[in-house]
């Protein structure tokens, strides 16, 4: 198994994309000037997002929803229930506010999709086969653990001011119309609606140049969590251990849950990724919407600036030794 | 040309506030408002505003000098204890009064 | 001819630009945070007009000018006409006022860039052949509409205050130095001006990823569109129904003209596609500069939200069938 | 420091009016003037931005007392019937006087 | 609600004048700032903002009175002769007076 | 020889990159309202260099660093002391002021990369072959020049207001982690640890696209550079005849020294061209910080709206013809 590992992850720390992200870091801590327009980091996330979702579209078409729905139900409850036991450690053990530990919670729960994408591109490039229509498990996963978490915080609470007290709609609207869920939801159901021949049209766009795309969005995200680096002080040894120790054990947990649901070892890894990733886009924007009692700090550092670089780095290669190390 | 004291209500705060901010605004009737994307440095330190969940927007609102003291004191009891924000407000004389009465 | 249009129809509705126009449109209705930076949609456009222009010029460049000025000066006259007789129904069975009349006259003689590509690819998407170099009719087509509306206009009016108060140099220079006028026509010069051996360096770029990149920008003209609707009761029932009848008429129209003009069963519909759509680019800007008197409601509403989608979703397969239909 | 008294002149319009109002400032005497571009929401709706054909500026502009008023009489006479529009001024005290001089 | 008496100071320059300028805001004792980027047109011709290195941008700082003339004062003697610059206060009334002192 | 240079001219002239330039030169010229967002041209501005650095590294890693050190050095020394014989010249015979002729120094002695960029190209497009790893010569000359330029500014001048008088580690900082250096050497070294496997997965994006995306920024630098032109009276005749004079100096020893490090003719070219061509990106920033007393107009104004043009229209092609001509 050691040298499975030790194998896996140089396959990973040398390719353009971890690099990339590695070069961000380092502009951020020897504070070059350089820096992305904000534009350019949106129109990057749409990219992303729509081209993720209608190739995910277009193998649901092929696949059939039968066989997609199934493991998709077990990934969203696992998305779902992470904040239950994510919640009680943040709050009792790292001795959190209860509306901070919600937050955290609700993070933790949901998903990053660039941390998605970054460990199917890992999987082509050792040739390892997965199940294209993986990215509905993405899909489905964003929201729940948000909800859940909201939940969690405003029970916490007592009377918010009524700009902020959102009803259980308002809270279900933001977290599944939010642009990252909408887009990527959208672009699925387009996918699937053209099908095959909808992709031979936008393939040269939406597939050829996507690796190319993901390693220049992956150098803004390295620009991004360096300049956040600086106020891993604020958060403090408990949250820092928290955004390295709970990724690994949800890993754990996704890899087992998709072997259990009959996924290839590629399937496996990315679902084990999905639940070790912590969301950065979709959380903090329904955080500072419903829970805005909830301090970013807490939420946005670890995720950011620890979760999201462990994982691009070792979690992937670690989480798909072990499905390969399972499978045999 | 006839001009009219109104008083003009500046908030700096980070972008993912800007929903309950709107939602404030009209509450406490004002009429319009003008919202632009800045970035700034301020005790939470720099905001570079490359990504949105991470950049401050400045919000100008033209308002009665009754509807200002309002809004003033609902930021300060609502939204100071949880943004990054800045407000204060300004002298101004406009055209066309009625435009902003609530 | 029945079964030819609903043929025509679904092949046209299923397709990667129409359901992500779709997809925008439901973002904006469902009032999903989902927003394109201004940016990127300057750069989508930047690149559409380009690549177009390119295209149509290398396109000329291969089958002689001889070839394409009969087919361009009939299309130009069209398009300078439609306001002779869209100014007298607007003002008379419309009542509207002579400048809203003229600047709405002015939009729909002038065309728009994005529904002429979307047909482009629909006839890609059916193998219908058409003329590469049907560019220069959209090239042609956009600012004589223009002048002959802001002249009809300007003749309604009283004294303007001087700030406003073009010559007619002015409005010619307004019509054919604007940006988007400018672009196509510059683009097309500098691909006639390359040829084939030009075309050949950046071909990847200018045409393998075209149709992806209109998908992802009517994504966003959904959005812009969708945004719109709510205006449509300021502009009443006749407006709308303008909207949709006059480019009906205008495709069929220009569909006869193009058929005269001994163009392919593509080509004919490429002209009735021109003949239908309305300006939402271009005649706008000139109507703010040269004609502010008239309500920008009355004129880009209908353009965007009514006459754009129509086209874009029944229109094309119509003007296709009718022009099939005639060939035989 | 000395700083004179000078007036800064705000409009707030639909970007398309930008080229009419660039000629009515250089008409009325001002050496310059900075715009920016921004979202507002007012009695015509919201102005998201995302097309320039749809989008907002705000232009600010330093003037002698004198020139702001007959700037805002412009304003209201030939641009407040067309464009959607907001107008107003503000006392401010400038370095270099000379500069903003006609 | 309770407001203080400080003063906006409210810098316009090009964008390249950003980090000598940001390191003098920091030495007169400002604790923030709020940065804008701006088109502008002044003696030096059109700034239209395309590339950074022709770029403008504007600046606004909240500071006390003192401040406020030190930091007119600075940017004369030292900014001036080089840049192409405009600086003006304001008298503005901010929430929370604590932040901005020095 | 003259057969030679008119051959090697109008392979340049008719290429979509020149000819996109001239359009937006005619733009600006024309005073179209036509405008690239600042976030489009920084964009085009990060693809280009990361790509080209990216190239570069992946060609020094087959290489080999031995291979690439020579003529690196050689073309680092020839950036470092152009500055030396410009600032006198500029000095006694422009009667410039002291610090006005240290910036210009500066400009002329670092390098423009889409001129390099263009010339690759170019080179490119008439067959020609040159040594991959060129870019880190490009990558090597950035800086050198800079800092030479600023200390001889600096020593001109009496006590710099304390805002301004960063000591030589600053100077040092900004010359080196300025984002067009740093992103061209990071993106470099990215290419370099990836090698061929990396390319394999970013190619569709960093390098088949690429002469599109540059004649689209070509189009935006005729835009900014036409702008410009109307400076050029405040720049004065001798300026503008040091804009083209020096640089055919400077072209020719460029060659010339590419030669005798033994590089071949398309390398020699290039080498020419980096020495001929002056900065425009990195050089301006430094100066606005380490030299702000000089005046902008008088080295961005020739350097952007003479020497560029001048480069990319007629410089390129004849330090080909030349590199040519004494290949033989
Ligand atoms: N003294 C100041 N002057 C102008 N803007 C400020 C000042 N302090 C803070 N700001 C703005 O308010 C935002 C939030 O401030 P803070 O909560 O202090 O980080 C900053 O990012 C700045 O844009
Ligand atoms: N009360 C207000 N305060 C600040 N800005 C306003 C206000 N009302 C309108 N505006 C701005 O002026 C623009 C045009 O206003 P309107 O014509 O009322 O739609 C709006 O889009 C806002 O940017
Ligand atoms: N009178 C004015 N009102 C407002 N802004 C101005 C004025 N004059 C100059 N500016 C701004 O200051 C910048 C530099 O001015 P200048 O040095 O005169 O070119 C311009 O690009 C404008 O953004
Ligand atoms: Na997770
Ligand atoms: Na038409
Ligand atoms: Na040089």
């Amino acid at each position: 198994m050691t040298s499975d590992i030790l194998h896996a992850l140089s396959a990973n720390l040398l390719t353009p994309a971890v690099l990339f992200f590695a070069l961000g870091l380092a502009a951020a801590l020897l504070r070059s000037d350089l820096k992305f327009p904000e534009a350019l980091y949106v129109t990057l996330t749409i990219y992303l997002l729509t081209a993720l979702g209608f190739k995910g579209g277009v193998a649901i078409s092929e696949a059939g929803l039968r066989t997609v729905l199934l493991p998709a139900l077990a990934a969203m409850a696992l998305g779902a229930v992470i904040p239950l036991w994510a919640y009680p450690l943040l709050r009792y053990v790292g001795r959190l506010r209860p509306v901070d530990a919600a937050a955290i919670a609700a993070h933790y729960g949901s998903v990053s999709a660039v941390t998605f994408i970054t460990a199917t591109n890992y999987l082509k490039g050792i040739n390892v086969p997965y199940e294209p229509y993986a990215t509905a498990f993405l899909a489905v996963m964003e929201s729940p653990a948000i909800i859940v978490g909201v939940l969690l915080g405003k029970m916490s609470l007592g009377r918010q001011p009524a700009v902020f007290n959102g009803s259980i709609g308002k809270v279900l609207h933001e977290a599944v119309l939010g642009r990252s869920v909408f887009l990527l939801v959208g672009a699925l159901l387009v996918g699937a609606l053209c099908g095959k021949a909808g992709m031979d049209k936008v393939e040269p766009f939406f597939v050829t140049p996507f690796q190319g795309v993901l390693a220049l969005f992956l150098l803004e995200m390295g620009l991004v969590a360096g300049r956040r680096l600086q106020d891993l002080k604020k958060v403090g040894p408990f949250l820092v251990a928290f955004a390295v120790l709970l990724p690994l054990v949800h890993g754990v947990l996704g890899v087992l849950l998709g072997q259990a649901a009959g996924l290839s070892v590629g399937g496996a890894t990315l679902l084990g990724v999905l639940a070790a990733s912590a969301s950065y886009i979709a959380a903090p924007a329904a955080m500072r919407l419903s829970l805005p009692e909830a301090n970013p700090a807490l939420y946005l550092t670890p995720s950011l600036a620890v979760t999201f670089p462990f994982n691009i780095s070792l979690g992937i290669p670690l989480f798909y030794a072990l499905a390969h190390h399972l499978h045999r | 040309m006839q001009t009219h004291p109104l008083k003009l209500v500046t908030i700096i705060c980070e972008a993912l506030a800007a929903p309950p901010l709107q939602r404030l605004l009209a509450e406490a009737g004002a009429q319009g408002y003008t919202l632009f994307t800045v970035e700034g440095s301020g005790r939470q330190g720099q905001r570079a505003g490359e990504m949105r969940e991470l950049a401050n927007i400045q919000v100008e609102v033209i308002v009665a000098p009754a509807v200002a003291g309002q809004l003033l004191a609902r930021l300060a009891q609502d939204f100071f204890p949880q943004f990054a924000m800045v407000a204060y407000e300004t002298d101004i004389r406009v055209l066309r009064q009625e435009k902003f009465a609530p």
